[in-house]
């Protein structure tokens, strides 16, 4: 009798590329479906349109490729890649400003390079540091808060604006947009006002009591969700965020006035989202343990620099941009010590 | 080393061998100062100039150079020539030099004009090494000048803008809008989208040689030199 | 050790140094030629950029060759150059250089021409390091946003509207950047502040000796500041002087 | 305080190779194995950090007493081109071993404009003796550093699936561009 | 025992209860058995036998001709049919030379029988070693390496621990535990010979603890004087811990040097098996003939474990097993972790065989498309060399050899954690394989073109010396022989220079002229 | 002016004078990147690089003057691994790689004629005169430069058995998904007839 040969192990586990990029989404609904209640339609909108860019530019590379369209697509990262980004950028953006920071995602960032798991970079990073550094009056309008706008979009509105780029008549942009708590720190602190002073603008609040630090919460909640069923490491966030308290505290305590304090710091921007879905990229990150602490400690560092002494008020993006620059360099030089070898890594 | 024709001087030159896109020399300036059209013009042409008069130079002086001093005397001789136009463009396109600015004098380290003095002009006959010089000139502007253009029109919608710093007064009216600046995608303009312009003009030159190499007649490919000289 | 030969030493260092003045020799004849023009053209730089704040005012001085140096807390900054412009020796005008310290990224250069009556005739942004496409619509080149002060005063609109439109003043914002704005309309406030102040002071300098020639080393831009920056105006503090 | 800043200031916020565009010859050459890209950034570094300190000494005490400002670029490639040369001899003789690591590196640094950049920077921006030296090395510091980076990235790359077109110089153009985008976040650091 | 972990490793499901619920079955003698000659790490053993020469059980068939090799024996009594080239378990599904022997149901022992050492504690080791050598033991533990070599002392280094492998980590396989469960007494036996042979003053027998049978096998066997010295432990199972270097990290809490050998430490590790094999060559002068197999999975009617002759084809034990289920498609020799699969169960049952599995599609459907690496890590995470398997793909794939290399290629043990966790289901391991054997075979080139090198060099400096030779020859005999006017033309004097050269070499033959063109031209 | 020439001119004695001391004092001989592209070479001396053996190539290519891609008998491998050393782009072979193979003299037809000893390069040929020559066949590199000269044709390539201990392990396929459309096919095609 003749049998089929075929290489060892032969139990099959049963996992899957797709399976663990579709966990990662299910982790992102409850933080999404926040940040739409408290920033109105607009978010949802921005992931619908992001993910079917980023789904169409993905099968458009691959077909030009001349590749299998439809088994890519099923890894579902193009989707993932276009979700991440949507919530990156404000809600209302204009839809061209969505389509080519979904076409640099996609197509710069990660189909030049071979497609999923070749790229350096992460690609929604990248789709939106392009956007920022392009188009950055659109990237700085962010609506306020539902609790204090003074006046909100329906639905169709919403879809309105996002596709023509002009609010509907009656509505100007300075009523309905407000600085974000990072931007609105930066200025003030630009401006001369201590760090109290600004915080007590409404849309401060204490630990967990703003709309901005529900969403980030239920982000973190989805990041513990993605802990507990083994996608990500606890590396990364951990690391990413300790070293940001840390280097804020160190700031804080030392000029309470000038620094806001490592609460804030955690739990705004995209901090949250950035330590449990962004930084943790797997394709871009740092892959060794160790490499993945370093990775992580530099990008809570360069986050707070960035935040604190930079140019652009939320430096996660760069900070992970810069960081997946290194990584590479990182794993180099923080293999494991190899059974058997002794310390300086030589047997 | 084989004496090439004429012929193929220019075609390396311009295509095969070409300075910006296949040896990778001289890319601080082909990145920094293609921000417009004119710029790139304006620096390709001193380029080129340079390029054509340290090819004669070294060419005439190639028997009388020892060894522990050749790269010396090159760099002077380089250095002369573009002090020589720097101090001229100072002095009749004012507005332009100071736009360059530091890439003037660097054209001396531009590694593409060392390079062809070391790997062509001191190895061949003075009308040769003149013409190998004016062909890699050509070759490098237009490199630059193609950057140039892509980064004006994508970054703010004109061609030609400033092309009174170049051409005088006269120039102002060459500026073709394709659409209003404010729309510009900016990225172009910035550092990372002289690299991306770079990276796809590089690209485009590999997809026409695919293209070309795929096409029944067998042309005979000179040898591609190393990237550094 | 190889052993010396010095002969080849010499020819050596002879071709070298033969090589360097014949080189040299060239540069020096073509630095002759064109050193006069290149003088003359530093001086036409600055000249077209104290003219085009001082715009439409009748003056028959050449404004480079008479400059001061100036330093206030209004104007942000010490030892700041200040042109000068003369009726028959009278002061009509100057341009004062400013400095906005608090704009999103840094200070923000300017040059602010004000007439005798204390009036603007022009503003112009001389250096900044706000976010491209989004603070830099105060450049001239980008916007007519500059123009806004041409013709204003502290009487025009009354001082406690010298503020941007968000904050209750007359002048514009722009959409998603309020704090560059913000800052430029500060400093030019302030620097009419200071010429109220000064201005008999001002206006009472004296013409410059005969033989003071400005030259100002034209600042090289370092490479294009990702923006290539087309102002060549020299910034406070970095200009070189002859002038005693 | 004023040292610290030139340093941060060379190797982040205007790094010479992705902010500035000066030395991008061996930083695009030079950039296939992180190996040789490290000997690259020490040889870089030390002739960087040398010619920057020779040329202030040339400008400040022969070319500005004399009045020959103009000259200064024949004078200082001139300068660079013998210290390059004199380390290549002087390296290849004595030590085969470092001529091994640093050695083949050294006749390309010559045409590295970060060489010829630093010392007219120098000049432009009044440097003392103490600011061109730190700046020389600043620069040299970040020019190593992104080139290792960039070496690593690469080597990562030359085994990655990229399209055919973009195989080779074209990526890693690419990837230039998107490490240069990341250094965006530098920009308006350290507001001078 | 303070017990440590190695890094990384799975927790798997043993399915080993399927097996182990039908007791031992000792198979008869097929009509022909297969035996290869090549069934160990090392050289092919010589074949001593003729087609047509009768042989008796336990007689040396097969010859080691080397330091790493090991005998082989008749498994019983019967004709040699000849040494003929039939399928051989190997990934690789080729044949390889196996003698058939015919067998004749006698099983009858011959006198070359080695005879029996009950008094093995008066023997030296060096003879004890001998006698392992004669009887051509391998490791049965799945590398099959000659257990004599292991055996023999090495210089400066000191046994003092033997560790016996019951580890038994892989999924399915269950020979071990049976072997434990059935036979403690002799294998404690085995243990105790090995100790005296290598000097060792402990035994550490190590049993992952889900085969409690086993466990209490062994300790109720121990008798109470030696439980100081013969220590059965029980280990958490955990794949995989079997692994030699694995085991004696959780034993110790040390580590065998990268390069190195458990000898290194102290230790030297034997599998269950081979220490009863010893035991059987010692005590009943038993060469190693014949060996338990787990014949498994869920494509096996009645799963059991088989005492089956060395030679054996496969589908007889299947046969005994119950015979496959309908829908059988993968055929595997080793566990699920770290077998091969083979092409025909025609194949032999040879030393290492310990497991037999087989699967249908449904049981393994053929994993998800493979994908690229997406650098997950969770390969180094349960790698237990602390490798970084990703980036050993990321080399294998681009042929970078050195940096594979450097990053611990030779380190791999294969054990197929890496490529059992990978999401992209990328078959990390036959990546890993085909390297080194990449690695290997470039060696092997290198070594030969350093030899070519030599050879043309030697070979032009020679014809540079002939070249001068001549030179002064022609001279010399154009001085003599200036009346002859007619030149010879080049080819001609190509031939009559070389004819030359060989008459130089060999000045024993004759001026001849140049050979008969016409001739050739036919 | 006179001051700038004499500046400059000063500036230029003095390297001058640094550099020829330092030209003699510090000289050094010997070129080692050819020894070292020497070593990569498979040392078959078959001159399908179009030179005349492995050193000249190896020369070649230290000049600048020869591509890394002409030694078919290197194939892939050695490309690999010169353009690791020089730092080059790694390129397709200019001609496909050959399967190892060893020549095999047919002893009936053979005549003698010495010309095949002649022709191999590293003597991996015996015989004599008159006599059925021999290859010897662990030195022999599959150069084919003993079959043109052979009067008689009776030398032949055979390629080299693959035994069991010759047996490999391939490299895996790629990805389908890193596979062009016509490759699939054609690996399921292949997959298809090995069933
Ligand atoms: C990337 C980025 C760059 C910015 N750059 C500037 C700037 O250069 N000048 C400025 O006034 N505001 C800038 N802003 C906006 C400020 O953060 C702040 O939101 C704004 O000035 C507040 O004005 P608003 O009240 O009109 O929104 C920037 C915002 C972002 C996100
Ligand atoms: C190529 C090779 C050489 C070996 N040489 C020795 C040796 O000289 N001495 C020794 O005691 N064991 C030697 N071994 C045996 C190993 O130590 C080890 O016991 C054997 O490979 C089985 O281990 P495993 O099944 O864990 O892989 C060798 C193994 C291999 C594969
Ligand atoms: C991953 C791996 C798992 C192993 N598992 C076992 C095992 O469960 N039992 C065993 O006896 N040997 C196992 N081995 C083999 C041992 O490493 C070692 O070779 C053996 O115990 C040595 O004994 P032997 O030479 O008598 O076979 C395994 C080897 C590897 C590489
Ligand atoms: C935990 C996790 C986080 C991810 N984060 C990102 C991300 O931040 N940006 C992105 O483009 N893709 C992300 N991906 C998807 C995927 O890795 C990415 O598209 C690849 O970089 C494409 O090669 C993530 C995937 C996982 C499993
Ligand atoms: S488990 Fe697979 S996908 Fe994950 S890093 Fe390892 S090889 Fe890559
Ligand atoms: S097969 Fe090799 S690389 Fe993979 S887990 Fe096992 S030891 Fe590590
Ligand atoms: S092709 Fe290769 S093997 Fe043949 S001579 Fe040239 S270098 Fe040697
Ligand atoms: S026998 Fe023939 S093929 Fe073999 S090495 Fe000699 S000449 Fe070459
Ligand atoms: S042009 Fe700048 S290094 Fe070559």
């Amino acid at each position: 009798m003749r049998f089929r040969t075929c290489t060892s192990p032969h139990i099959v586990p049963g996992h899957s590329v797709g399976r663990l990029m579709r966990q990662v989404l299910y982790a992102l609904v409850p933080g999404t479906l926040a940040m739409t209640w408290f920033f109105g339609w607009g978010v949802l909108v921005n992931v619908v349109l992001s993910v079917l860019f980023a789904v169409m530019f993905e099968a458009l590379m691959v077909a030009l490729r001349r590749r299998p369209v439809m088994a890519t697509l099923g890894d579902s990262s193009a989707v993932l890649a276009g979700w991440l980004f949507a919530l990156a950028v404000p809600p209302l953006t204009p839809v061209w400003v969505l389509l080519i920071g979904t076409a640099f995602a996609i197509v710069v960032a990660k189909h030049l390079y071979g497609g999923l798991g070749y790229n350096p970079f992460n690609p929604a990073m990248v789709g939106y540091v392009v956007v920022l550094v392009s188009f950055p009056r659109e990237l700085s309008l962010w609506p306020s808060p539902e609790g204090i706008m003074e006046a909100s979009l329906t639905f169709w509105q919403t879809l309105q604006t996002t596709l023509t780029g002009r609010l509907p008549d009656g509505m100007d942009w300075d009523a309905i947009t407000r600085a974000s708590p990072l931007d609105m720190m930066r200025d003030s602190l630009v401006a001369g006002q201590t760090v109290t002073e600004v915080t007590r603008s409404p849309i401060f609040g204490s630990f967990s009591q703003t709309e901005w630090e529900w969403a980030g919460n239920l982000f973190l909640l989805g990041g513990i969700w993605l802990l507990y069923r083994h996608v990500i490491t606890w590396h990364i966030p951990v690391s990413m965020l300790l070293s940001l308290a840390i280097i804020a505290g160190v700031f804080w305590v030392f000029d309470p006035d000038q620094f806001a304090s490592p609460a804030f710091h955690v739990f705004s921007g995209a901090a949250i989202i950035g330590a449990f879905f962004i930084a943790t990229d797997p394709v871009s990150a740092a892959t060794t343990p160790r490499g993945r602490i370093l990775f992580g400690v530099g990008i809570g560092i360069l986050t707070y620099v960035i935040r604190t002494w930079g140019g652009y008020p939320d430096g996660v993006a760069f900070a992970v941009l810069l960081m997946n620059m290194v990584a590479p360099t990182l794993d180099h030089y923080t293999r494991p010590r190899i059974f058997g070898h002794s310390r300086d890594g030589h047997g | 080393m084989i004496t090439s024709s004429y012929g193929d001087i220019i075609r390396e030159g311009l295509w095969t061998n070409n300075p910006g896109l296949v040896q990778l020399l001289g890319l601080c300036p082909l990145l920094a100062i293609s921000g417009t059209v004119v710029n790139a013009l304006g620096l390709g042409l001193a380029t080129i100039a340079t390029l054509v008069i340290s090819n004669t130079l070294v060419s005439l002086l190639r028997e009388h150079v020892r060894p522990e001093i050749r790269i010396p005397v090159y760099v002077l001789i380089i250095a002369s020539a573009v002090t020589a136009i720097e101090l001229v463009m100072n002095a009749w396109f004012h507005g332009l030099f100071l736009v360059l600015g530091i890439f003037i004098p660097l054209i001396v380290t531009n590694c593409a004009i060392i390079g062809r003095a070391e790997a062509f002009a001191s190895r061949n006959s003075v009308p040769r090494a003149a013409l190998d010089g004016l062909a890699m000139g050509v070759g490098f502007t237009g490199v630059l000048v193609a950057i140039g253009a892509l980064r004006e029109i994508v970054g703010q919608g004109s061609l030609l803008d400033n092309a009174h710093l170049l051409f005088g007064e006269w120039g102002r009216g060459l500026r073709i809008e394709i659409f209003p600046q404010e729309h510009g995608f900016l990225l172009a303009l910035l550092p990372p989208g002289a690299f991306l312009a770079m990276g796809l003009l590089i690209a485009v030159k590999n997809l026409i040689d695919a293209r070309l190499e795929a096409r029944p007649i067998p042309t005979a490919t000179p040898e591609p030199k190393p990237a550094q000289p | 050790m190889a052993r010396l030969v010095v002969r080849d030493i010499v020819i050596t260092t002879m071709l070298l140094g033969l090589f360097a003045a014949i080189g040299t020799g060239v540069v020096a004849w073509v630095h002759s030629g064109t050193e006069a023009r290149i003088a003359e053209n530093r001086l036409a730089m600055t000249r077209m950029r104290v003219t085009q704040v001082l715009e439409g005012l009748d003056y028959d001085n050449d404004p480079v060759t008479d400059h001061h140096r100036v330093g206030d807390e209004r104007l942000g900054g010490h030892d700041l150059p200040v042109w000068l412009a003369r009726h028959e020796g009278e002061v009509v005008g100057v341009a004062l250089s400013a400095i906005a310290p608090d704009g999103y990224s840094g200070d923000i250069r300017l040059l602010v021409g004000i007439d005798a009556t204390g009036t603007l005739r022009g503003v112009r942004v001389t250096g900044h390091r706000e976010t491209p496409g989004l603070g830099d619509d105060i450049e001239v080149e980008r916007s007519d946003w500059i123009h806004t002060f041409r013709g204003r005063s502290l009487v025009d609109p009354p001082i406690e509207l010298w503020r941007v439109r968000r904050d209750g003043g007359v002048f514009d914002q722009f959409t998603g950047a309020t704090v560059t704005p913000r800052a430029v309309v500060r400093a030019v406030r302030n620097a009419l502040l200071y010429f109220e102040e000064h201005a008999e002071a001002l206006l009472a300098l004296p013409p410059p000796e005969e033989d003071a020639v400005l030259t100002i080393e034209p600042i090289m831009p370092e490479i294009p500041d990702h923006l290539a920056p087309t102002d060549p105006l020299p910034e406070a503090g970095g200009a070189e002087e002859s002038t005693p | 305080m004023e040292y610290a800043l030139i340093l941060v200031s060379t190797i982040l916020v205007n790094n010479f190779v992705l902010v500035k565009f000066l030395g991008l010859c061996p930083f695009m050459g030079v950039s296939r194995k992180v190996e040789t890209a490290t000997g690259m950034g020490l040889a870089t570094t030390f002739v960087l950090t040398l010619s920057a300190v020779s040329s202030y000494v040339i400008n400040e005490y022969l070319l500005t007493p004399l009045g020959l400002e103009y000259l200064r670029t024949i004078a200082f490639i001139l300068v660079i081109a013998a210290v390059v040369q004199f380390t290549e001899m002087v390296v290849h003789k004595t030590s085969p071993l470092l001529y091994n690591v640093l050695g083949i590196f050294l006749p390309l640094i010559t045409t590295n404009c970060a060489v010829l950049g630093v010392a007219l920077l120098n000049v432009q921006e009044a440097h003392g003796f103490v600011e061109s030296a730190l700046y020389g090395f600043g620069a040299a510091i970040g020019f190593s550093i992104v080139l290792i980076l960039f070496s690593a990235i690469r080597e990562r790359i030359a085994a990655a699936d990229v399209p055919v077109p973009f195989r080779g110089s074209a990526i890693a153009m690419i990837t230039a561009g998107l490490m240069s985008l990341a250094f965006m976040g530098f920009y308006g650091l350290l507001r001078l | 025992m303070q017990l440590h972990r190695f890094h990384g490793g799975l927790k798997l499901p043993d399915h080993k209860a399927e097996s182990t619920a039908r007791p031992l079955l000792t198979m008869g003698v097929p009509k022909f058995l297969y035996v290869p000659l090549s069934q160990h790490i090392g050289a092919q053993t010589e074949c001593v036998v003729q087609p047509g020469d009768r042989v008796t059980k336990g007689q040396r068939i097969g010859q080691a001709k080397d330091y790493i090799c090991a005998n082989v024996h008749a498994p019983t009594s019967g004709w040699i049919r000849g040494i003929v080239d039939h399928p051989v378990p190997h990934p690789s599904c080729l044949s390889a030379p196996c003698i058939q022997i015919e067998t004749d149901g006698h099983d009858q022992w011959g006198e070359d029988r080695m005879e029996p050492w009950p008094d093995w504690r008066e023997r030296d080791p060096r003879s004890l070693r001998e006698r392992v050598r004669d009887a051509g033991i391998v490791g049965m533990g799945g590398a099959a390496f000659p257990t004599a070599v292991k055996l023999n002392p090495r210089p400066g280094k000191r046994i003092h621990t033997l560790v016996v492998n019951g580890a038994e980590c892989e999924p399915y396989i269950s020979c071990d535990d049976m072997l434990m469960r059935t036979h403690p007494a002799a294998i404690l036996e085995g243990a105790r010979i090995v100790a005296h042979m290598v000097g060792a003053q402990r035994v550490l027998f190590a049993v992952e603890d889900n085969k409690p049978e086993a466990l209490r096998a062994l300790t109720d066997a121990v008798p109470g004087a030696e439980r100081d010295f013969i220590r059965v432990i029980s280990i958490p199972s955990l794949y995989p811990t079997g692994g030699e270097r694995q085991l004696i990290q959780v034993l110790s809490g040390r580590e065998v040097p990268s390069a190195g050998l458990p000898a290194d430490l102290g230790m030297v590790c034997h599998n269950t098996g081979t220490v009863k094999a010893i035991r059987d060559a010692v005590l009943h002068g038993q060469p190693l003939i014949s060996r338990i197999v787990t014949v498994t999975g869920p494509g096996i009617r009645e799963p059991r474990n088989i005492e089956a002759l060395i030679g054996t084809p496969f589908a007889d034990l299947v046969e005994a097993a119950g015979g496959y289920r309908p829908r059988v498609d993968r055929l595997v020799m080793g566990g699920p972790m770290m077998g091969f699969a083979v092409g025909d169960d025609a194949v032999p049952v040879i030393k290492g065989t310990n497991c037999l599995l087989a699967t249908r599609p449904e049981d393994t459907p053929p994993p998800g498309p493979v994908m690229p690496c997406i650098r997950c890590g969770e390969c180094t995470r349960v790698c237990p060399a602390n490798l970084l398997p990703q980036q050993l793909y990321w080399f294998a794939k681009g042929k970078d050899f050195d940096a594979i290399q450097d990053y611990g290629l030779f380190d791999c043990i294969e054990c197929g954690c890496c490529a059992h966790v990978c999401p992209s289901n990328i078959p990390l391991v036959q990546y890993y394989r085909f390297a080194k054997q990449e690695i290997w075979g470039r060696e092997k080139d290198r070594q030969k073109a350093d030899l070519a090198r030599e050879r043309f060099e030697f070979r032009q400096e020679r014809q540079d010396r002939e070249e001068r030779e001549k030179a002064e020859r022609l001279a010399r005999k154009k001085a003599a022989l200036a009346k002859k006017d007619s030149e010879p033309t080049d080819k001609k004097a190509a031939i009559e220079d070389a004819i030359e050269r060989a008459r130089a070499k060999k000045a024993a033959q004759a001026t001849e002229p140049p050979p008969d063109r016409e001739r050739a031209d036919n | 002016m006179l001051n700038a020439i004499l500046a400059i001119a000063g500036l230029a004695l003095a390297f001058g004078l640094i550099l020829g001391y330092s030209a003699q004092r510090f000289r050094v001989e010997g070129d080692p990147i050819a020894d070292q592209i020497n070593a990569m070479l498979p040392q078959t001396q078959c001159g399908q690089c179009s030179y005349a053996g492995c050193r000249p190539y190896a020369e070649a290519i230290a000049a600048g003057e020869a591509d890394i891609n002409r030694c078919p008998p290197g194939g892939e491998a050695t490309v690999l691994a010169l353009a690791d050393l020089l730092g080059r782009d790694p390129k397709p072979l200019e001609v496909e790689e050959k399967e190892k193979a060893v020549a095999v003299i047919d002893e009936q037809t053979c005549i003698g004629c010495t010309l095949c000893i002649q022709a191999c390069p590293v003597d991996a040929i015996v015989g004599a005169a008159k006599q059925m020559h021999t290859v010897i066949e662990p030195e022999c590199t599959g150069c084919e430069l003993c079959l043109e000269p052979c009067p008689v044709d009776c030398i032949e390539m055979v390629p080299l058995e693959r035994g069991l201990q010759d047996w490999r392990w391939t490299q895996p396929d790629p990805s389908p998904i890193e596979q062009p459309r016509a490759a699939r096919r054609k690996a399921a095609e292949a997959r298809r007839e090995s069933a």
